[in-house]
């Protein structure tokens, strides 16, 4: 038996690492993965909740979340390609810019 | 089959298409011509070298249209020293002619036929590789045998066949 | 420690320890097969001198990869290209553990089933191990830091990810008919008889087409002629195993090999009926004979591998890729969809 | 035809482009050859062969030989049809000396030629196949070119490198039971033919890896001075042999193929229906083979027999002659060119008068079809380059001599 | 048993957290992020939601990270240049980080610790979740998967080269 809340804390604290990699790393795809990483801090939690209150929509909105984590992936490295072919850096304070 | 001696008179061979072709259009381009062993040659002046390749190749009695090969040969000590020679090829008529240009030892240089023919490309670059023989207007004349930083000529004569570079 | 949960990891540590040795030797001899059939295929005798038939040709090659100087070029990225290897190998060989290969037996009381675990996700398992394969051939590529193996690995993975759907789409055809995800219930679905003698196997039961689909999608997943392009020698030298040498090289060669045996394994699963065959004889021979046919299946599906190599062209990259979505892609849901309207009928 | 000019920077033209090189250790450029390509992606933007990594200066060593030491060199250029090259340096040194070749001497000739193209495209046809992933053909190529070697091997006591042919004839007669051999040989040939094409010109993936892929059009071709196979296979319908007829070619039937796509899969095709032919002009050959000497009647040029020189003075003296001090060529020059199984190949013979040659050049055909790679494979996909690197079937010995 | 597996995976997922943000290689932080996923599936397989932990691994870390591990290889992004912006927002942040997720832990530990879960607490098998997925959440299924069509198709046009720079390749 493991608290509920352990599963919280880690969820958490996942989360908190995915906001501070959005906040300070400098690599656009790497800001990218910090966003997957809550996403998935998220959905520890939705997990852990659908097994304490012993509801299956927990885990169908997991299901959701990953959908939408694979059609973010997919149209955001396409704009990083985009502006990759464009802008020639990753450096995300060089693409501060709306136009060339 | 005895040989025959070779024919170098001009009149007796005004009519070989290709002679007659070119001294029609400029008689000094023309500087003698030769046949010997079935083979046609012809001494261009190599200011018109150019020139005359194009006129043979698109000439419809001639149609030399492929230039099967481009060599030299040294004949040092004599001046001029080197002949740069030309085989082209009819294949409408199947025939062929050789094209000689005479040049001398002190600045070896020929206009480049790849504006006519690209394929001389490779052909100019081995001869000037290996010859040191010069082609004003080539587009990459650089060493292809031999390796880019080699000193000399090897196939002229008197590159040293003995002994350590 | 409660003595069920002792009992439950001796067995599967013994389970495991059991599985890896019969998945290493047949590595090992399915390497063996293929010299030697495409020997025969292309008028050679394959391996002849290291023991009869060139039996021993395996061992004597484990000893050279292992005794070979190991060489790592200064210019690797040091940690990926020491790692991706080992993960190459890694997810080859874990693929295998829900591999049923028979029927339970009984040791007093207790079932013991032919497989390391018996989980009733097994199949997606499978799917999951395998596509975190792609990882070992793609970062190999990208760590050696040399253009022939970054193309490689490019390619690599762009096919991998390409195929996966087929392949994936490719097996719910067989998960609409059997309802279930557990591969020995996938098995059990396939029992019996069409009129008595055509056996009710999945490829005879409307999925011909999805066996079709799966077939090229494993031969692409697994990098095998005619979609060896990740490792296409005579473009890409050696593709993505370029710079390696030694026992790295030969991780990258045994994963190759164990996918296909998994792979094989997987198809006889799911199409061929695994491990059902008429059963007959003594009760020894009772137990042995569905570990027999299943094994016997496999080696089918095996050869038919080899064959096709010794047959067949290579794809170019673009065609690769026109053949995987354009073609294959819409196939295998055509062939989903058809199986679904069936099975609602 | 501003597209056909060289565009030589070794650098990136663009950010997004990067340089590989191709070679000079690569498993499908046939040996030294380095390509260097700029590719985007898989597309490839420039390419540049780059050669000279094979050059061994034949031609300046042969200026310091005898005529007649000459011919084992000629071997060596283009290693996978020695006899080619016997035949047309020795046919250059012959139209110098004006000499009179017996029948028997070039109906062998033909025979040997013929054979050697077999040998040579079953080579080409093996390669090729393997660079595009079919690995069968090429060992089933490789049993019937040594087939093709052994019977070079009874016939001059060498696989490959033969040096066959000599100046006024060829070397040794045909031993016993060689032409049963040979007709052996071309008895079940075209069955073998039959099954290199079961594997590939029907096959699906052949004709997508061929078919439509590095296209030259016959201008370019002509331009480019590409010959052989690589011309046919454009359209331009020229074979020296039928053209212009040397060594008795003028006696033999035989049809030159021709495919006007010039793609890769035209000159597949070209190549392999003359494999048809070329065992085709073996039959002939071997059936209208003529009785007589195989050497022509000159002493001072053509050694005498083993039996002659042991037993008549004369004959000795010729052979020591020869042998120590060569034979003078009347001063001349002379290019001839012969249909070599990849093209043109010609010799430029000059002669001062002196027993040995001023200046021996080699035209090689090789040399000017690997200029049409740019031409075919700019635009198109690294894997075409492979393709089309084999389908201009190159041998580096012939390109660097 | 259940509490010491679910602490190696959470030790794992955590290290592999930090690992993301400590790596300046994309490739590194990509491949911690893989890490933290597979041992994400840990967990969930240990709650008994082995479907979702099967998917996670499929989706997850067999197909979304791949597409980044593929991008970053395409472009082959080099390490990370930092700017004096980013220097603040390290020395911000990572306090920030520590002091917001130790004030979640203390509120979560201190208002929710009650709850908990047992091993394999769900009913997480494939067939009840196909259940409810295509009955009682259908409408939204449906919507995902036009929201997933619209995604592939903003993707192709995105990544597909402007037709202008094509057109200037075609010397």
């Amino acid at each position: 038996m493991v608290p509920l809340s352990y599963y919280l804390v880690l969820s958490g604290f996942l989360f908190a690492c995915g906001v501070t990699g959005f906040l300070i790393k400098r690599n656009i795809i790497t800001i990218f993965m910090s966003i997957e990483l809550m996403l998935n801090g998220v959905n520890l939690s939705f997990v852990a909740f659908a097994a304490h209150w012993q509801s299956l929509a927990g885990q169908v909105f997991v299901f959701f979340v990953m959908v939408v984590a694979a059609a973010e992936a997919a149209v955001g490295l396409a704009i990083i390609i985009a502006v990759y072919r464009t802008r020639e850096t990753l450096n995300i304070d060089q693409v501060n810019l709306l136009k060339l | 089959m005895p040989l025959s001696p070779a024919i170098t008179d001009l009149e007796q061979l005004k009519s070989h298409p290709a002679v007659a072709r070119l001294t029609a259009w400029n008689p000094a381009a023309v500087q003698g011509v030769k046949f010997d062993r079935d083979e046609m040659t012809i001494y261009v002046d190599s200011a018109h070298l150019r020139e005359a390749c194009a006129l043979l190749r698109d000439d419809s009695d001639c149609a030399f249209n492929f230039l099967s090969d481009v060599t030299c040969v040294d004949w040092t000590p004599a001046e001029p020293r080197f002949e740069v020679v030309y085989h082209l090829l009819s294949i409408p008529k199947k025939e062929r002619v050789r094209l000689k240009v005479r040049l001398g030892s002190a600045s070896p240089v020929v206009e480049s036929v790849t504006s006519v023919w690209p394929g001389a490309n490779f052909f100019e670059r081995e001869v000037f590789d290996l010859f040191g023989i010069r082609f004003s207007g080539h587009p990459y004349l650089r060493r292809i045998q031999m390796p880019e930083d080699w000193e000399g000529h090897p196939l002229r004569k008197d590159y040293p066949v003995e002994g350590y570079r | 420690m409660p003595l069920d949960t002792l009992t439950f990891v001796i067995v599967s540590v013994i389970k495991s320890a059991i599985t890896l040795l019969i998945l290493l030797t047949a590595v090992a001899y399915t390497v063996w097969l293929e010299r030697k059939v495409v020997g025969h295929m292309q008028n050679r005798w394959g391996p002849t001198r290291v023991g009869p038939f060139g039996l021993l040709q395996p061992a004597a090659d484990g000893i050279k990869f292992l005794l070979k100087e190991d060489l790592t070029p200064p210019h690797v990225y040091k940690p990926l290209f020491i790692a991706a290897p080992m993960m190459a190998v890694i997810f080859a060989l874990t693929s295998i553990s829900v591999i049923p290969i028979g029927n339970s037996f009984w040791i007093g009381n207790h079932p013991i089933p032919l497989q390391i675990t018996d989980v009733n996700i097994g199949l997606l398992l499978i799917l999951g191990v395998t596509s975190m394969g792609v990882y070992g051939v793609a970062l190999a590529g990208w760590s050696s830091n040399n253009k022939y193996s970054l193309l490689g690995g490019l390619r690599a993975s762009a096919q991998m990810v390409s195929y996966e759907i087929s392949l994936g789409l490719s097996l719910v055809g067989v998960l609409i008919m059997a309802g279930s995800f557990s591969l020995r219930e996938i098995v059990d679905s396939q029992a019996g008889h069409f009129w008595g003698f055509i056996p009710r196997w999945n490829i005879f039961h409307g999925q011909i087409i999805g066996f079709f689909c799966y077939l090229m999608a494993a031969y692409a997943e697994t990098n095998r002629i005619p979609f060896d392009l990740p490792e296409a020698e005579t473009e890409l030298v050696a593709g993505y195993h370029t710079e390696y040498s030694a026992m790295k090289f030969a991780m990258f060669f045994m994963a190759e090999y164990a996918n296909m045996i998994t792979v094989a394994c997987l198809a006889t699963l799911l199409f061929l009926g695994g491990w059902h065959g008429p059963i007959f004889g003594p009760r020894l021979m009772q137990v042995l004979l569905p570990i027999f046919w299943f094994v016997a299946k496999v080696f089918v599906f095996l050869f038919i591998y080899i064959w096709v190599r010794g047959t067949l062209p290579r794809f170019r990259y673009d065609q690769l890729m026109a053949f995987g979505w354009k073609f294959l892609l819409p196939l295998s849901l055509a062939n989903l969809i058809a199986t679904a309207i069936a099975v609602a009928w | 035809m501003a597209h056909l000019a060289p565009t030589p920077v070794v650098e990136p033209g663009q950010d997004r482009t990067m340089i590989l090189n191709m070679g000079p250790q690569h498993p499908s450029t046939h040996g030294v050859l380095r390509v260097i390509l700029e590719i985007d992606g898989e597309n490839i933007v420039r390419i540049m062969p780059d050669i000279g990594y094979l050059h061994t200066g034949i031609e300046k060593t042969c200026e310091a030989k005898f005529y007649q030491q000459v011919v084992p060199l000629t071997d060596r250029i283009d290693y996978l049809c020695p006899m080619t090259n016997n035949l047309c340096y020795v046919l250059a040194v012959e139209k110098l000396l004006g000499l009179e070749i017996p029948p028997k001497a070039q109906w062998m000739r033909v025979l040997m030629n013929e054979l050697t193209r077999i040998n040579s495209h079953l080579v080409w046809l093996g390669t090729h196949a393997m660079d595009i992933g079919a690995l069968t053909v090429f060992l089933y190529c490789f049993r019937e070119r040594e087939e093709i070697l052994k019977i070079f091997e009874m016939v001059s006591g060498q696989r490959m490198m033969t040096s066959y042919f000599r100046i006024g004839g060829i070397a040794l007669e045909p031993p016993l039971g060689f032409f049963d051999r040979v007709r052996d040989f071309a008895g079940y040939f075209p069955e073998r033919v039959d099954e290199y094409e079961n594997l590939l010109t029907a096959n699906p993936i052949w004709g997508m890896r061929t078919k439509g892929v590095a296209r030259i059009t016959a201008e370019d071709a002509i331009a480019l001075g590409a010959s052989g196979p690589t011309l046919r296979g454009s359209g331009v319908d020229i074979d020296l042999r039928r053209d212009m007829p040397y060594s008795s070619y003028e006696k033999f039937q035989f049809k030159v193929p021709i495919a006007t796509e010039g793609d890769v899969f035209a000159r597949y095709v070209c190549r392999v229906q003359e494999l048809r032919e070329s065992i085709g002009i073996v039959r002939q050959a071997l059936d209208g083979m003529p009785e007589g000497p195989i050497k022509a009647d000159a002493p001072k040029v053509v050694l005498p027999d083993r039996e002659k020189m042991k037993t008549q003075m004369e004959a000795l003296i010729y052979h020591f002659k020869i042998i120590t001090e060569g034979f003078a060529v009347p001063a001349g020059e002379v290019y001839q060119a012969v249909e070599s199984p990849r093209g043109e190949m010609g010799y430029y013979v000059v002669s001062d008068g002196t027993a040995k040659p001023y200046r021996v050049h080699m035209r090689s055909a090789c040399l000017a079809n690997l200029q049409t790679l740019q031409t075919m494979c700019e635009g198109r996909l690294l894997a075409d380059v492979v393709a089309a690197i084999g389908s201009i079937d190159i041998v580096l010995g012939e390109i660097d001599r | 048993m259940h509490l010491t597996l679910f602490l190696a995976f959470g030790a794992v997922a955590v290290a592999g957290a930090i690992n993301l943000l400590a790596q300046t290689h994309p490739i590194n932080s990509a491949l911690s992020l893989i890490a933290v996923m597979a041992a994400l599936a840990g967990e969930y397989l240990l709650l008994g939601a082995e479907f979702v932990a099967a998917v996670q691994v499929i989706v997850y870390a067999g197909a979304i990270m791949v597409l980044f591990v593929f991008v970053i290889m395409l472009l082959n992004a080099g390490v990370e240049e930092h700017t004096k912006g980013s220097r603040v927002a390290i020395l911000l942040g990572v306090p920030g980080m520590l002091l917001g997720s130790i004030l979640v832990a203390w509120v979560v530990l201190r208002h929710s610790g009650t709850g908990s879960v047992a091993i394999g607490a769900l009913p997480g098998d494939p067939r009840t979740i196909g259940q409810l997925l295509f009955h009682d959440f259908l409408l939204p299924f449906e919507i995902t998967s036009v929201l997933i069509l619209i995604a592939i198709m903003g993707a192709v046009v995105l990544a597909s080269k402007p037709q202008a720079v094509q057109k200037g390749r075609d010397h």
